[in-house]
């Protein structure tokens, strides 16, 4: 054999030899176990930490919750779609506390009105008008969101009280409590709400509007006298607008 | 004469020997990554053994956003709102054919009530993670054999593996793939894998608060997912790519196919 | 050679005179030349008035002779706002060919050979709708058959028809209604539509058409079902010599299941409309960008 | 006048030749004959007598017809070295180049003649009389381009036909302009026809941006491969001369085309196999069938095999330079592609059919009448030309031996004796 062949061949070998050493090293071990990939990576993308807990861990504690929850509308939504992961709180459930939130938007993420939602999977309410002054959580059990509303019916009895309508209405009565109405029952001017309280999306409360209605109590002659309710001639005072156009209802001397 | 018969018999010589070099490496080669060719040739388990898959029945999709949400959650994604694994999109159609598509923040923040557009027809939303396509194209083009579909049907990432070149985010159909800001690797769905293979569902579908969402073993004639197929008319995104992908849509309208 | 000699004295026009002389051999050699009128009409889009309406008598009456049978060819245009749109309940749809043969018999299709408009095509239900799966040569005593479902096709109407743009001669257009035609007289028969077509919806007379006297169907319309020429390009009209009489087409009234919907899609209250907006609809091969108006949906 | 008495000195030429030439001449009327019977039969019953149906709507005229495009094309493969760089061996056969398109071109339109329902009605779709559709249709397109085409090269060869007749120089003047003009117009015709299928997105295996680019490569390995096998018969039979360095010149120019062709070739495949798509299922059908539909099989890879043999066949210099192996690798190439277009094109385009449905075509003897009679009346106009060009240019034959002729009747016999030997 010619020289030149043996030391190609020589130097061939070398680099044939190279290579072998070098892929022996680089390749990884389970490198074409199970196909064009390391096999250890099937066990590198198990071994990867779970954040969302099985949820029989969180009735162990919050049984009456879970209790509750099983006979509502939510019956079926799993704890941690609203509250978040589980896995830290599970740990040490005093110092890492569960998401939680009373927000309108919160519930509006599943609830608000929205062409694409499907009317028969849920229940869907204009959050731009359905009662705006108060949070969803005042009428409604989010974890049960019926039985709230249940309990306020079942609370006929007290029908004459403020605080069956506080429940919902809080942000009117704060307003109101500022004010000079703040002893008027809300029965007095809105009626009695029975079928409300029952069924608050179809049976409206009365709201009164007529310069009459205030005249009730606050016109000259035709209110009995009592004292500390301010009397007005209702024949003279802006007879060309209603009461309500400059005055707010539940506080009279704030101004709209 | 006998000048050339040596040069004859010593070039047979040479290719005797090269020949015999050259059977050398291929026998050495053959003792390893014979596995490696066997694979590249596209041989999948199929038959036995689970092959995931996943539903989601559009019709009780609410566009809550929660399996977007708990998906971030769940698998570290980062919280910039161009990283999803898994996210929703609203569809809006309009009177005249126009399609609109929407997805703020991939869903996470849920949808706000949108103003209600007269022109409108119809709107629905869509949620899209990984197809787990059985012939994917990312798996086909990653240059290291660092994306591979797993014995499962699972298309799985192989961080340590990755280097982040991304022609898979390119690959991919369905946008389903992108390269994570801070490992530099490519990421994506991995159905949950460490949760499926201890027997618990994906985050998405556990969060899921309408069940619009199933996974299942499609070689199992029992499970929900082949009952949710066989009970609903379902379709595949893009099936005129032939990726085969194994994220089943009942309900799918065509403005979305 | 003498016919390539004169061609070299007067360039100018030997295209003209090639074809001309070409066509005027090949139209005496033709055994059944039509009519030397009918040779020289003219696109029926360019037609007046006038014109159109004497050629309807001498087709009126030429058929009548031809048929035994009173003839009425309309050239109703397209009723403003209208749109057509068409509908298909896959999931209940059997399979029977009923359709296909309410069709041959409406629009007066050839029976030997057989031309038929809509197609039905049996599907497997695992792999959906792919045509790489679909049987046409289904058996149709044994319908529906178990593990199967049924898609019928025919010309999807499309709202951007390749056909008539890839037709040389204008031959075929789409109307005002969305109905695309095909103007018979005009049509030379290169076939390129039928290349174009990615539904197989445009069926060419490979011979002279063949009806039986007795079954053939007088009503008809210019642009529609009035008898067809060997040689020429024909398809579903979405039946326009009854839709634009307010009528349905004949595959939506045989429909033994109701799996048929058709109607106007400019009209909110019409029940095509209402099948869009609350039903999840598809088309046959979107990602042409073809745009059909041809909608299959799942009603159950 | 002048150029009647040319008109009439060419067909003094085609009338008078050896007896070959008339049983040759006799051979193709009678081709002709036996082919028009099968053409006649299709006038008189529609095209129902061809195998062509709805499914596979063209078939064999329309692969023929794309066929001979290329080859019409492959003219400027010489004319553009002979004219742009004055390259002398290939000036004097360009003319053949040019003859050869100027029949390919007629031969195109016969066969789209012949493959239309209602050949009559061809005047709908001229411009002006009928209302063409332009520019929408792209047929319309190939039509306009095929007749500039035919007219330019039909001008060219009849003007320097007519000063060699007149012994004159040609005017170059008149000549380059045309020469250059149909260089980008053989590409033109070539492309159009590749747009044709091309902007189809009904037939997926056709639309492909690569199938303009690989009908041009492929043109340029059939059409001159016809020229190499043409001039060796041409330089044994007449007077014409040609030397070996022109035909090894084109043969060079042909590994060129060769190897593009098999480049974009490679490239398709590659692109269609690595992607998957559903459009993969027409490769499939033409590579390997599908199901028991295997049709295709044998043509789609003899195609392949017999394209990368003639590559090789010519690339290599020694047997390039061996006319036997020259003649067997310009046989293959011309096969591979006429193999290639007229059916491997065309058909897996419709197979199967936009509904996934198969059907089988098969050319019916109809078909095959009708082709022969088209391939037999383009030879003989071939022959005709060819006869009338290599007199005029090799044998001297002129204005003068018509003025011979007249005054001195009684030396005819011996002139035409000798033009014919």
């Amino acid at each position: 054999m010619p020289n030149q062949l043996r030391n190609l061949i020589i130097v061939f070998a070398i680099f044939v030899g190279l290579f072998l050493t070098a892929r022996h090293f680089l390749v990884p071990k389970t490198f074409g176990d199970l196909g064009h990939y390391r096999a250890d990576a099937l066990q590198y993308n198990i071994d990867h930490e779970k954040k969302f807990v099985d949820t029989t861990l969180c009735s162990n504690c919050h049984t009456d919750i879970s209790n509750s929850k099983y006979v509502g509308a939510h019956k079926l939504i799993n704890c941690q779609t609203c509250h978040g992961a589980g896995n830290k709180h599970i740990e040490n459930p005093t110092i890492n506390k569960m998401e939680k939130s009373s927000e309108r938007e919160f519930c509006a993420k599943c609830h608000a009105k929205n062409l694409a939602r499907s009317s028969t999977v849920i229940k869907q309410v204009d959050i731009t008008k359905h009662n705006i002054d108060s949070k969803c959580v005042n009428c409604h059990n989010p974890h049960s969101p019926e039985i709230k509303m249940a309990q306020v019916a079942s609370n006929q009895n007290k029908k004459d009280e403020p605080a069956i309508c506080i429940m919902c209405h809080d942000k009117i009565d704060k307003i109101k409590t500022k004010g000079m109405h703040k002893s008027v029952p809300c029965q007095s001017c809105h009626g009695e709400g029975l079928n409300h309280i029952k069924s608050p999306s179809k049976s409206n409360m009365f709201k009164p509007s007529k310069r009459e209605f205030c005249g009730k109590c606050h016109g000259i002659g035709i209110a009995p006298k009592s004292k500390g309710i301010k009397q007005i001639d209702l024949k003279e005072h802006n007879i060309e607008n209603k009461c309500i156009d400059c005055h707010i209802g539940h506080n009279p001397l704030e101004f709209k | 004469m006998e000048k050339e018969n040596t040069k004859v018999s010593s070039r047979r010589d040479f290719f005797k020997k090269s020949g015999a070099i050259a059977g050398g490496l291929l026998l050495v080669s053959m003792l390893d990554p014979l596995k490696q060719i066997k694979a590249l040739a596209g041989e999948k388990p199929k038959g036995k053994g689970a092959w995931y898959g996943i539903g989601v029945d559009l019709e009780k999709c609410i566009g809550c956003g929660s399996c977007a949400k708990a998906c971030k959650t769940e698998n570290n994604v980062p919280k910039e709102p161009f990283f999803f694994r898994s996210w929703v999109e609203q569809y809006s159609v309009t009177a005249n054919g126009v399609v609109k598509v929407q997805s703020p923040n991939g869903g996470v923040d849920g949808f706000k009530q949108p103003v209600l557009d007269k022109e409108i027809e119809k709107s629905f939303f869509i949620p899209k993670s990984c197809n787990h396509c059985a012939k994917s194209p990312c798996e086909q083009v990653c240059p290291v054999g660092a994306t591979f579909i797993s014995p499962d049907g699972v298309v799985l990432v192989d961080e340590t593996y990755c280097i982040g070149c991304g022609y898979c985010v390119q690959a991919c159909p369905y946008a389903c793939r992108y390269l994570h800001p801070v490992k530099h690797t490519a990421d994506k769905c991995t159905l949950c894998y460490h949760r499926i293979k201890k027997g618990l569902a994906p985050a998405c579908i556990t969060v899921c608060p309408t069940g619009a969402k199933i996974y299942g073993d499609l070689n199992d004639k029992n499970s929900d997912l082949v009952k949710f197929i066989k009970e609903h008319n379902c379709t595949v995104l893009k099936p005129h790519l032939n990726t085969k992908p194994k994220f089943f849509y009942n309900a799918l309208k065509e403005e979305a196919e | 050679m003498q016919q390539e000699n004169n061609a070299k004295k007067s360039r100018r026009d030997f295209i003209k005179k090639l074809s001309i002389v070409t066509a005027g051999t090949l139209a005496l050699a033709s055994c059944n030349s039509p009519g030397f009128d009918e040779f020289l009409q003219g696109n029926f889009k360019t037609l007046s008035k006038k014109e159109i309406d004497k050629i309807i008598k001498n087709l009126e009456k030429k058929y009548s002779t031809k048929y035994g049978k009173e003839f009425k060819v309309s050239a109703k245009p397209a009723i403003d706002g209208t749109l057509f749109g068409y509908a298909l309940d896959l999931s209940r749809c059997i399979g029977c060919r009923r359709c296909v043969y309410a069709c041959v018999g409406e629009n007066n299709q050839s029976r030997d050979p057989q031309i038929h408009w809509i197609e039905v095509l049996q599907m497997n239900k695992e792999k959906g709708i792919d045509f790489s799966e679909a049987n046409a040569q289904y058996n149709p005593d044994l319908v529906p058959e178990e593990g199967h479902f049924y898609l019928p096709t025919s010309c999807q109407q499309c709202r951007h028809p390749q056909c008539t743009t890839v037709c040389p001669t204008k031959a075929t257009w789409q109307e005002p209604d969305g109905i695309v035609v095909v103007d018979y007289n005009w049509c030379i028969g290169c076939r390129y539509c039928m290349a174009a077509c990615p539904y197989g919806a445009r069926h060419f007379n490979w011979a002279e058409p063949n009806i039986p006297d007795e079954e053939i169907n007088p009503e008809t319309h210019y642009l529609g079902n009035r008898p067809r020429i060997k040689g020429v390009v024909e398809k579903c009209t979405f039946c326009i010599q009854r839709s634009r009489e307010g009528k349905y087409p004949a595959c939506v009234e045989i429909c033994p299941v109701g799996a048929r919907k058709f109607g106007n899609l400019l009209d909110p209250e019409s029940e095509i409309r209402y099948i869009l907006e609350n039903k999840r609809v598809l088309i046959l091969k979107s990602e042409l960008n073809t745009q059909p108006k041809f909608y299959y949906f799942f009603g159950v | 006048m002048n150029f009647l008495r040319f008109i009439l000195g060419c067909f003094k030429i085609i009338f008078s030749g050896s007896r070959v030439y008339f049983a040759w001449l006799f051979f193709l009327l009678m081709m002709i004959i036996w082919g028009g019977s099968g053409y006649l039969n299709q006038l008189e019953n529609g095209l129902i007598v061809t195998n062509m149906r709805d499914s596979v709507s063209w078939a064999f005229y329309i692969g023929n017809f794309t066929f001979l495009v290329g080859v019409a094309a492959a003219a400027v493969m010489l004319v553009i070295p002979a004219y742009i760089y004055d390259w002398k061996p290939i000036k004097e056969i360009v003319i053949f180049g040019e003859i050869l398109a100027v029949c390919a071109v007629i031969m195109c339109i016969s066969f789209i003649v012949v493959d239309i329902g209602n050949p009559q009605k061809f005047w709908h779709m001229l411009p002006g009389i009928g209302t063409m559709n332009w520019p929408a249709s792209i047929l319309t397109w190939d039509f306009f381009v095929l007749s500039t085409y035919f007219l330019v090269n039909l001008t060219v060869a009849t003007y320097l036909l007519y000063c060699y007749f007149y012994k004159k120089h040609y005017n170059k003047s008149i000549v380059i302009p045309l020469v250059l003009f149909s260089i980008p117009m053989a590409v033109g015709i070539h492309t159009v026809t590749a747009f044709l299928y091309n902007a189809l997105p009904a037939r997926p295996f056709w639309n492909s941006a690569l199938l303009a680019p690989r009908f041009l490569a492929s043109a340029f390995c059939s059409g001159p491969a016809i020229l190499i096998i043409l001039f060796q018969i041409l330089r044994k039979t007449t007077k014409f001369e040609i030397k070996d360095e022109a035909i090894f010149k084109i043969a060079e120019l042909m590994v060129y085309a060769m190897f593009i062709n098999l480049f974009f070739t490679i490239a398709e495949l590659f692109k269609e196999f690595y992607s998957h798509t559903e459009h993969l299922l027409y490769w499939k059908y033409l590579y390997f069938g599908i199901g028991k539909n295997t049709e295709l099989v044998v043509y789609a890879w003899s195609s392949i095999i017999m394209s990368i043999i003639a590559f090789v066949i010519f690339l290599v210099p020694k047997t390039r330079y061996n006319f036997f192996t020259l003649n067997l690798g310009a046989i293959l190439i011309y096969s591979s592609v006429y193999i290639e277009k007229g059916i491997t094109l065309i058909i897996p385009g419709f197979t199967p059919d936009t509904l996934g449905q198969i059907y089988v075509f098969v050319p019916s003897s109809t078909e095959i009448h009708t082709a022969v009679m088209i391939f037999s009346l383009g030879f003989l106009l071939f022959t005709f030309i060819v006869k009338i060009a290599i007199e005029i240019i090799f044998e001297g034959y002129s204005i003068d031996s018509l003025k011979i002729k007249k005054t001195k009747q009684y030396i005819d016999e011996k002139e035409l004796t000798s033009i014919n030997n």
